[in-house]
C-alpha cells in the first residue's frame, strides 16, 4: 500500500500518544504501558519508512495538498529516516529503564507525556523540508526538554535549568532572525527551494553571512566551539534517564541542522563556509578532549565526549566527499546509540555506589562483573575500537579527510580516540579495578536487574551496528548520496 | 523606514544582550522579552514595510503587505509566550530554593574538584 | 486577592460577558477579517484572567470547573483530528475541505474545515494560558 | 578448509572457558586451554612443505566486503613463522601457567580468557593480509594486553602498567591506522598483497612519507623501540606467563613483523632504511646500558627485550639495502633478522619462566636479595645459563650464531654507498658492539648474581628449593631448542627462515632456495665478527667484575628528564593540567558563557560580512519614512530605555509592556492587524502573568556590578545589535529573489476559501506550523503545573541522583 502519509507517523505516533497521557495523569502503569506501545508503533512506522525510502527512494507530503514551495514539504531522505529510527529506537530502551529509576513523582508529572512531545519534535526536526518549520519543530523538543531537565524541581537541577532555557531563547531568537534574513534574500522557506534559488544567484556573499549565522545557531543546540559551554553544566543537573535522552538525541539534531544546510543550500563557497566549519569542528575536538580528561566525576566524562562526537561528526560533514559524509552518518547513529549505553550504564554505577565521584569507587568488578564488562564493551565502542560501532565511521571520516587533503584534521581525530579511549578507560580503571573504597550502600538486586536490561540491550545494539556495518552500508550510502548532491533532495521535493 | 527599523531593531537587541549578561535574573528575563520583540519586528522588516493594505481580501485592493512573514511572527509571538511563561515560573521556583537571583552565585561547577 | 468590592465584581462579571462574546466572534470572522483561534483565546484567556483578579482563584474553580489540562488536551485532539482525518482519504495531512452552504438564518455560509482546526487552537489556547496562570495564582 | 576461521579457534573457546572454570573444578583449567594452541600448532605445521616451496595460501571470510574489509589469512612464509611462534610458544607457557597460577587463589576463568582473546588476535595480525582487519586484530592484542597486564586489579601497580601500555600502543596503533588509510587512498585497497603489487607506483605518491611515518610509529610503539619502549618495563606487573609470552616472544614482535610485512613497499626510501636501522640500534644500546641499571630479574629481562628488539629492527632496516645493492651481505641481514627472532623467542622466553619461578619459589625478584641460588635449584641454573650465554651471544648456543650475522651486518654498513651510509656508516657498527658489550654483561649479571655468589636465604620471603618439575618442563624444552637450533641452523633456514626471508622481500628472490645464505659457526680467523665477539667478552667480563663501581654513574641522569617521568608528566598533565586549564574557562558562571557566545556571534559575524563583501545599503529598498512610525519608534527606544534603566520592577515591567504595545503599534502601522491584535492581547497577558510570578521573585538589584562589567556587558551587547543592523539592512538591500508571498494572495480566496490571508496561512498553508505550536503552548502549560507541584525532595527518591 502506498501510504503518502507514511513519514509523518514517527512524528505524529508520539504526538497522538503524548496527548491520549494527558488523560491519564495519575495512573503510572497507563502511563507506562501507553508509552511503550506509543514508541513500539512509532518504531514500526519508522522502520517501514527505511525500507520505503530504500526502495522508492525519498519520501515527501506537501502538507494540505499545496504544491511544494508554499505549503510546508516534510521529506525523509535515508539519512533523516534513519536518525528518525535511531531516535525512536533508543527512547524505548531509556523509558525501559526510567521505570526503575526516574521515580514515581515524575512519572505522574508528565514525564512521558514530555518524552514523547520531544520525541514528536526532533523527529520533526529531523524531517521537515522547510526552514521555519524546523524552528517551530525546535521549539517543540526544547521546551518538552524544559521540562524534562526542571522536572522534579531539585535545586541543583533549578539553578542549571534557567541557564539552559535562558542559552536556549537566545539560540531560538537567533533562529529566528536567520530565518528572516534568508526570506529577505532569497523570498522562500522551503528548504529545497532555498536551495534551489541559491544555487540560481550563486551563493552572493550575503547568503555566506547568513550560513555563518546558521552555523552559529545550529552550533549552539549542536555543542560546537566556542558555543559549547553552557553543555556541560546543564546536561549534568537531571536524572540519568533524562541525561541519556539529551545527550543521545538534542546536540544530534543541531548537527543534523548543520548537516543538512551545509549539503543541502550553502554548497557554493564551500571554500570559505566549509573550511570554516573544519576548523570549528577542529576546535570543538580539542576542547571536548580537555573537558573529558579534566573532570573526575562520571557524568562529566561523558558528558564531554559529546562534545569530542560532535567535532568529529562536523569533520566528516565539512569533507563535503562521499566517504567522509558516508562516515559522518554512521558515526552520528553510533554515537547516539553509544551515549544512550554509556549514560544509562554510568547511570547504573552511580545506582550502585551512590555518587558520581571516580574517586570515591573502586573493585567493583568483584560484585558487579557483567555491568564491568558491558561498560569496558561499550568505552571501547565509544573509542572506536573495531569491530565495535564507532570504528567504521571514523575510519570513514579519516579517510574522507585524507581524501580532501586534511591531512592534520584526520590525525588529530585520530588522537582525539585516544583521548576518549583514555578518559573512558579511567572510568573503568577507578570504578571497576582496585579495591573498594568504602561499603557499597544498599540497592535492591531487583532493580540492578531490571536497570540492567536496557543496557544490556544498547550495548548489544551497538555491537550489532558495528559489526553488522555490511548490511548497513547500503543505506549509508544512500543517505550519503543525497547529502552529496542536493539535486536529489530538490528533485524529489519540486518535481512532482 | 527599514533603516529606521532596522537600527530600533539594533537597539532591542543591545538592550537584550545587556540585560541577558547581568546579575539580576530578572534583569536577565526583561532581557529575553526585548530579546524576541527585535527578532519578531526583524521578521516584519524582513519581509518588507510596503504593502498598502492588511492582507484581507477586499475587492479592489491588490498591494497587500507581504502575509507570510506576519504569519511566521504570529507563531513566534504565541511560542515566545509559552516559553517566557515556563522561564518565569522556572526563575521564581529557583529564587524559592536557592533564595537568591544573583546570577554570579549560580555557579555550577560542583564537579570541577 | 480577597476583595469584596460588589462594584469591581459585578463590572467584571459583565466585562467578562462582554470580553467573552467578544473573542467569539473574532473567533469565528478570523478566516475572513482579522481574528481568529489564537486571538480568540487569548482574549478570553484575558477574560478570564479579570474575573481572577476581581475573584479569588477558588471562586473562578466553582465557576469554570474545569480541568484546563484537560482542555488543552481537547484541543490538541480536535486539531490532530482535523488534521489527521486526511490520512484516511491518502490525501497529504492537513488537506482541508470545506464547502458553500446555504443555511437558514446566515445565508450562504462556508463551512471550512480548517475553522474545527482553529476551535482547536482556540481551545488549546485557554487550556494551557489558564493552566499556567491557576498553577501561578495558586503557588503560595 | 576455510583455516581463516581457525584464527577465530580461541577466543571461540575462549567462551567455555568460564563454564569450564566454574563447573570443572578438578582439574586445572589450563590442561584444557592447553588443547586450542597444540592443536592449531599441529595444524599449521602442515603448512611447511607449501612455504619450503615458496608458496602461500589465502583463506577469506567477508565482514565488509562493499568496503574491500575481509578477513583474509593469507600464509606465506613470514606469517608461518610467527604463527608457529605463538602457537608454539603459547602451548610452553599454557603448559607452565598450569603449574605456576593456583587454581585455588587465582581467578584462572578471566586468566584463560584473556590469553586466548590474545591469541586470537597475535593470530589474526600475522596472518591478515587486510590492513583493516590487521588493525583490528592489532588492537585486539593491546586490549588484551591491557587486562592481561590488569591481571592483579587490586594493584596499583598492575593498573598504572595495564593503563601505560595500552595508552603507547593504541596511540601507536592509530597512527598504524592513518598510515593505512593514507595507503588505501594511494592504492585504492585494502590489501596488502595488491598493494605491494603496486609498490613501485606508491613511492611517487605525495602521501608516501605520511603514511611511512605513521605506520612506523605504529610498529616502533608495539616492539618498544625508542622513546615508546618505557611501557615495557611495566608490563612486567603481569603474571609471569604473559611477561614470557606477550612481553617477550610474541606480541611485542607484532611490530617486528608489521616493519617486515611492510618492506616490500617502504623498503626503497632512505627514510625507512635510516629510521629503522638508526632506531633499531639507538633501542639496542639504550635497552642494554640500562638493563645493568635494573634490581628486578624481570626488569633486566625487560630492558634486554627492548634492547634485543632494537637489534632485530635494525637488521630488517639493514637488510631493506638489498633494494638497491647486490652485496650480498645486505641479504644476510634479513636472514639474520628472522633467524634473531627465533632465537631470541627460545632464550627469552626460557628465562623469563625462569624468573618467573625463582618469583615462585623465592617470593622475591630483587636481584640484590637473591644469591647463591644454584645449590638449590640446579635445573632452573642450567636453563638460565644456556638462556644468558646465548643472549650474550655465546658458542654453543644459537645467540651467538645470528649475533655473528648482525655484528657483520654492521660491519658491512659502513661500506654501503647511498643515502650518505658512507659518511655516518661507521657509527653503526660501534654502536652495535658497544652495545653487545652491556648484552653480555647484563646476561651474566643476570645469571650469576642469582645463582652464584652469597647465599642469604634468611632475607627471603620463602625457603627456596627446586620448582617442580611441570613449572620447569617448558623452560628446558626451550633451553634444548637453544641448543638443537647451534647445531642444525641450516636446516631450520631451510624449513623456516628462508621462505620468510623470500616474504619479505618478495621482488628479490624466486624461490626460498635462492636466498643464499648458509650458517656457519666457524668462519676462520680472519673473520671480523670473531674479533668483535673476543672483545665483548673481554670488555664484557671486565665491566661484569667492576660493576659496583660504575653503577652510581646512573645516578647521574636526574629522575626528572627521564622517559618515564615525561609520560608520567603527561598523565600528570592529562589530569591535573587539564583540570587547571578547564577552571580558566569554564568558571561555572553563565554571563561568562554567554560572553563566549555573543563575543564570539558578533566578531565572526561582522568579519566575514565584510570578508564576503556583503554589506550593503541600497536607499532605494527602502520605503518612506513615515511621521507615526518615526514616533513609535521614538516611544520605543524610550521605553526600552526604562526597562534597562528601571530601578523598581513595577517600573520595568510597565516599561516592557510599553515596548510590547509600541511593537503592536507598528503592527499597526505597517498593515498587519492579526498581529497587533495578537500582541496586545498577549502583551497584557504577560503583564498579568510577570505580576502574578513576582509575587514570589526579589526586588531588582544589581549585586554588585561594578562599571568595567557594566562595560564590557554593553560593549559586547552594542555589537551584537550593531551586528544585528547591519546583517538586516544587507539582507533587506539584497531582495534577489521576490518573495513568495504572491502565491498566497492569489490562490487564497479561490483555492483556501478565506479572505483573511495570514489566518489562512497559520490555519491552511501552514497549518502545520500552527498545530506544533499549540503543543508548544500545551506543553508549556503542563510545565509550569510541573514545575509548580512537583517539588523531589532528596529524601523521596529513588532515582540515582541522590
Amino acid at each position: 500500500m502506498n501510504m503518502i502519509n507514511l513519514l509523518l507517523f514517527p512524528i505524529i505516533i508520539p504526538f497522538f500518544f503524548a496527548m491520549v497521557l494527558l488523560f491519564f495523569k495519575e495512573q503510572v502503569v497507563v502511563q507506562r504501558v501507553v508509552t511503550l506501545i506509543g514508541l513500539a508503533l512509532s518504531l514500526v512506522a519508522s522502520c517501514w519508512l527505511v525500507a520505503t525510502v530504500k526502495v522508492e527512494g525519498i519520501q515527501t507530503v506537501t502538507l494540505g495538498s499545496w504544491p511544494a514551495p508554499f505549503g510546508i514539504t516534510m521529506v525523509s531522505d535515508m539519512f533523516s529516516a534513519l536518525l528518525v529510527t535511531t531516535t525512536i529506537l533508543l527512547t524505548f530502551f531509556i523509558v525501559v529503564y526510567s521505570f526503575k529509576s526516574i521515580g514515581v513523582e515524575r512519572e505522574k508529572f508528565f514525564y512521558y507525556p514530555a518524552i514523547l512531545f520531544m520525541i514528536t519534535g526532533i523527529n520533526g526536526a529531523f524531517t521537515t523540508g522547510d526552514i521555519f518549520n524546523m524552528f517551530v519543530f525546535f521549539e517543540v523538543f526544547l521546551i518538552a526538554s524544559y521540562l524534562l531537565i526542571v522536572l522534579g524541581g531539585e535545586k541543583r537541577q533549578l539553578r542549571e535549568s534557567i541557564k539552559y532555557i535562558l542559552v536556549n531563547v537566545i539560540s531560538s531568537a537567533l533562529f529566528v532572525i536567520a530565518v528572516a534574513y534568508l526570506y529577505s534574500v532569497v523570498g522562500t522557506l522551503s528548504m529545497a527551494d532555498i536551495a534551489m534559488k541559491i544555487a540560481e544567484i550563486n551563493q552572493p556573499g550575503i547568503i555566506s553571512v547568513i550560513a555563518i549565522l546558521f552555523l552559529i545557531v545550529f552550533g549552539i543546540k549542536g555543542a560546537i566551539f566556542p558555543l559549547y559551554f553552557w553543555l556541560p553544566g546543564s546536561y549534568a543537573a537531571p536524572p540519568i534517564p533524562v541525561l541519556a535522552l539529551f545527550g543521545a538525541l538534542l546536540t544530534k539534531v543541531g548537527v543534523y541542522a548543520i548537516t543538512r544546510t551545509y549539503t543541502l543550500f550553502f554548497v557554493h563557497d564551500i571554500a570559505f563556509t566549509h573550511q570554516f566549519l573544519l576548523v570549528l569542528s577542529l576546535l570543538t575536538i580539542v576542547a571536548g578532549c580537555i573537558g573529558a580528561l579534566a573532570y573526575f566525576d562520571l557524568k562529566q566524562i561523558i558528558i564531554y565526549n559529546i562534545i569530542i562526537a560532535v567535532g568529529v561528526i562536523l569533520f566528516g560533514v565539512a569533507q563535503m566527499n562521499t566517504t567522509g559524509m558516508e562516515g559522518a552518518v554512521y558515526y552520528l547513529i553510533h554515537d547516539m546509540l553509544i551515549k544512550a549505553a554509556l549514560f544509562v550504564l554510568i547511570g547504573i554505577i552511580i545506582y550502585i555506589t551512590g555518587t558520581s565521584n571516580l574517586r570515591e569507587m573502586g573493585g567493583l568488578i568483584k560484585t558487579h562483573a557483567s555491568l564491568g564488562w558491558f561498560y569496558l564493551i561499550a568505552a571501547f565502542g565509544l573509542a572506536g575500537i573495531p569491530p565495535l560501532s564507532g570504528f567504521l565511521g571514523k575510519l570513514l571520516i579519516i579517510k574522507g579527510g585524507f581524501e580532501a587533503d586534511h591531512t592534520v584534521g584526520s590525525i588529530v581525530i585520530l588522537a582525539s580516540s585516544l583521548i576518549v579511549l583514555l578518559s573512558v578507560i579511567r572510568i573503568f580503571i577507578y570504578a571497576f579495578w582496585g579495591e573498594p573504597t568504602q561499603p557499597l550502600p544498599v540497592t535492591n538486586k531487583g532493580t540492578y536487574r531490571a536497570m540492567m536490561m536496557p543496557a544490556v540491550a544498547l550495548v548489544v545494539l551497538t555491537i550489532a551496528y558495528g559489526v553488522g556495518a555490511e548490511w548497513l552500508m547500503p543505506y549509508m550510502s544512500d543517505a550519503a548520496n543525497v547529502l552529496t548532491d542536493p539535486s536529489i533532495y530538490i528533485d524529489a521535493v519540486l518535481k512532482e | 523606514m527599514e533603516l529606521v527599523l532596522s537600527i530600533i531593531i539594533g537597539v532591542l537587541f543591545t538592550a537584550a544582550v545587556y540585560l541577558i549578561l547581568s546579575r539580576s535574573l530578572l534583569k536577565v528575563i526583561l532581557g529575553t522579552g526585548l530579546l524576541s520583540h527585535g527578532a519578531h519586528l526583524l521578521i516584519l522588516t524582513m519581509g518588507g514595510l510596503g504593502g498598502m493594505a492588511p492582507p484581507v481580501l477586499i475587492d479592489g485592493v491588490t498591494d497587500f503587505a507581504d502575509p507570510l512573514p506576519q504569519a511566521l511572527i504570529l507563531t513566534a509571538i504565541v511560542i515566545s509566550f509559552g516559553v517566557t511563561a515556563v522561564m518565569l515560573v522556572m526563575a521564581y521556583r529557583m529564587y524559592a530554593v536557592h533564595k537568591t537571583d544573583n546570577m554570579n552565585e549560580l555557579r555550577g561547577n560542583d564537579e570541577h574538584d | 486577592m480577597k476583595t469584596n468590592d460588589v462594584i469591581l465584581q459585578t463590572t467584571a462579571k459583565v466585562v467578562f460577558f462582554i470580553i467573552f462574546l467578544f473573542s467569539i466572534h473574532i473567533f469565528f470572522t478570523g478566516h475572513y477579517a482579522p481574528g481568529g483561534g489564537f486571538v480568540g483565546g487569548l482574549l478570553t484567556t484575558g477574560a478570564i484572567v479579570l474575573l481572577l483578579l476581581a475573584f479569588d482563584l477558588r471562586t473562578i474553580q466553582q465557576i469554570l470547573p474545569f480541568n484546563f489540562t484537560v482542555v488543552t488536551a481537547i484541543g490538541l485532539v480536535l486539531a490532530l483530528a482535523t488534521a489527521a482525518g486526511s490520512i484516511f482519504f491518502n490525501v497529504p495531512f492537513f488537506t482541508h475541505a470545506y464547502d458553500y452552504f446555504t443555511l437558514p438564518l446566515f445565508g450562504k455560509t462556508s463551512l471550512h474545515t480548517a475553522m474545527l482546526f482553529d476551535s482547536g487552537v482556540y481551545l488549546v489556547v485557554v487550556g494551557s494560558a489558564i493552566t499556567i496562570i491557576q498553577s501561578i495564582g495558586g503557588d503560595d | 578448509m576455510e583455516f581463516v576461521l581457525l584464527i577465530f579457534l580461541p577466543v571461540i573457546f575462549a567462551i567455555l572457558v568460564p563454564f569450564v572454570y566454574k563447573y570443572i573444578k578438578g582439574i586445572h583449567t589450563g590442561w584444557l586451554v592447553l588443547l586450542v594452541p597444540l592443536a592449531l600448532f599441529s595444524y599449521y605445521l602442515s603448512f611447511m612443505p607449501l612455504m619450503m616451496d615458496g608458496g602461500h595460501a589465502i583463506s577469506e571470510l567477508k565482514w565488509i566486503p562493499s568496503l574491500g574489509i575481509t578477513f583474509t589469512s593469507y600464509i606465506d612464509g613470514l606469517s608461518l613463522l610467527f604463527t608457529l611462534l605463538i602457537t608454539g610458544i603459547g602451548s610452553l607457557v599454557v603448559l607452565y601457567s598450569v603449574f605456576y597460577m593456583d587454581k585455588q587463589k587465582e581467578d584462572l576463568g578471566s586468566f584463560y580468557v584473556y590469553l586466548l582473546l590474545f591469541m586470537t588476535a597475535m593470530l589474526g595480525v600475522v596472518q591478515s593480509d587486510n590492513t583493516i582487519t590487521l588493525y583490528l586484530f592489532w588492537e585486539l592484542t593491546s586490549i588484551s594486553s591491557f587486562l592481561l597486564i590488569g591481571f592483579w586489579y587490586t594493584r596499583d601497580k598492575s593498573r598504572f602498567g595495564a593503563l601505560k601500555s595500552m595508552m603507547i600502543t593504541v596511540f601507536g596503533g592509530l597512527m598504524m591506522l592513518g598510515g593505512f588509510t593514507l595507503l588505501s587512498i594511494m592504492g585504492n585497497t585494502f590489501s596488502i598483497r595488491e598493494l605491494i603489487a603496486q609498490a613501485p607506483e606508491l613511492v611517487n605518491h605525495p602521501y608516501f612519507t605520511l603514511a611511512l611515518l605513521l605506520i612506523l610509529l605504529g610498529a616502533f610503539t608495539k616492539s618498544a623501540q625508542f622513546p615508546f619502549y618505557i611501557w615495557l618495563p611495566d608490563a612486567m606487573e603481569a603474571p609471569t606467563p604473559v611477561s614470557a609470552y606477550l612481553h617477550s616472544a610474541t606480541m611485542v614482535k607484532a611490530g617486528i613483523y608489521l616493519v617486515a610485512r611492510f618492506t616490500p613497499i617502504f623498503g626503497t626510501s632512505s627514510t625507512w632504511i635510516w629510521l629503522v636501522t638508526g632506531i633499531g640500534l639507538l633501542t639496542l644500546f639504550w635497552g642494554s646500558f640500562f638493563a645493568v641499571k635494573q634490581t628486578d630479574l624481570k626488569a633486566i629481562l625487560a630492558f634486554s627485550t627492548v634492547s634485543q628488539l632494537g637489534l632485530i629492527m635494525s637488521l630488517l632496516g639493514a637488510g631493506a639495502i638489498s633494494y638497491h645493492t647486490t652485496e650480498a651481505m645486505f641479504a644476510l641481514a634479513t636472514y639474520a633478522a628472522i633467524f634473531h627472532l627465533i632465537n631470541h623467542a627460545t632464550f627469552k622466553g626460557g628465562l623469563f619462566m625462569i624468573a618467573g619461578i625463582i618469583d615462585h619459589e623465592t617470593g622475591t625478584r630483587d636481584i640484590r636479595k637473591l644469591g647463591g641460588l644454584m645449590s638449590v635449584m640446579p635445573i632452573s641454573f642450567t636453563v638460565a645459563l644456556i638462556g644468558s650465554f646465548s643472549m650474550a651471544g655465546l658458542p654453543p648456543f644459537n645467540g651467538f650464531l645470528s649475533k655473528e650475522m648482525f655484528l657483520d651486518s654492521m660491519v658491512a654498513l659502513q661500506h654501503f654507498e647511498l643515502f650518505n651510509f658512507d659518511t655516518w656508516g661507521i657509527l653503526f657498527p660501534i654502536i652495535a658492539w658497544v652495545a653487545s658489550v652491556f648484552t653480555f654483561t647484563y646476561s651474566l649479571y643476570f645469571v650469576l648474581k642469582t645463582f652464584v655468589g652469597q647465599k642469604n636465604f634468611e632475607q627471603l620471603p620463602r625457603q627456596p628449593h627446586e620448582a617442580p618439575i611441570g613449572m620447569l618442563l617448558s623452560p628446558m624444552i626451550l633451553a634444548s631448542l637453544v641448543l638443537i637450533f647451534f647445531f642444525i641452523p641450516n636446516l631450520v633456514g631451510k624449513w623456516i627462515i628462508k621462505p620468510a626471508v623470500m616474504a619479505v622481500q618478495p621482488t628479490l628472490y624466486a624461490s626460498p632456495e635462492a636466498v643464499d645464505v648458509h650458517v656457519l659457526a666457524w668462519h676462520g680467523f680472519g673473520s671480523t665478527a670473531l674479533w668483535l665477539t673476543v672483545g665483548i667478552v673481554i670488555v664484557g667480563s671486565l665491566l661484569y667484575v667492576t660493576i659496583p663501581k660504575w653503577q652510581p654513574l646512573y645516578k647521574i641522569q636526574p629522575a626528572k628528564l627521564s622517559l618515564n617521568e615525561g609520560y608520567d608528566a603527561l598523565m600528570r598533565g592529562s589530569e591535573k593540567g587539564m583540570n587547571r586549564m578547564s577552571r580558566l574557562y569554564m568558571d561555572g558562571v553563565i554571563r561568562t558563557y554567554l560572553l563566549y557566545m555573543f563575543a564570539f556571534l558578533s566578531v565572526t559575524m561582522i568579519a566575514v560580512l565584510f570578508i564576503k563583501d556583503a554589506f550593503v545599503i541600497d536607499m532605494t529598498s527602502f520605503t518612506a519614512l513615515s511621521l507615526y512610525g518615526v514616533l513609535n519608534a521614538v516611544i520605543l527606544v524610550l521605553a526600552v530605555g526604562f526597562v534597562v534603566f528601571a530601578k523598581s520592577r513595577l517600573a520595568a515591567i510597565i516599561a516592557l509592556g510599553g515596548v510590547g504595545y509600541s511593537v503592536a503599534l507598528f503592527f499597526v502601522i505597517f498593515k498587519a492587524p492579526d498581529l497587533a491584535l495578537t500582541q496586545l492581547v498577549i502583551e497584557t497577558v504577560s503583564v498579568a502573568l510577570f505580576l502574578l510570578a513576582f509575587k514570589h521573585l526579589p526586588a531588582l538589584s544589581s549585586h554588585g556590578e561594578t562599571a568595567k562589567t557594566k562595560i564590557v556587558n554593553f560593549v559586547v551587547a552594542l555589537s551584537v545589535g550593531v551586528m544585528v543592523t547591519l546583517v538586516a539592512l544587507s539582507s533587506h538591500s539584497q531582495k534577489l529573489i521576490p518573495s513568495i508571498s504572491q502565491y498566497y494572495k492569489d490562490t487564497v480566496a479561490t483555492e483556501a476559501g478565506g479572505g483573511n490571508i495570514v489566518n489562512v496561512i497559520l490555519v491552511d498553508y501552514r497549518g502545520f506550523d500552527t498545530f506544533f505550536e499549540i503543543g508548544v503552548l500545551a506543553i508549556a502549560g503542563i510545565a509550569v503545573l510541573g514545575m509548580i507541584r512537583l517539588r523531589v525532595s532528596r529524601k523521596e527518591t529513588t532515582d540515582e541522583n541522590k
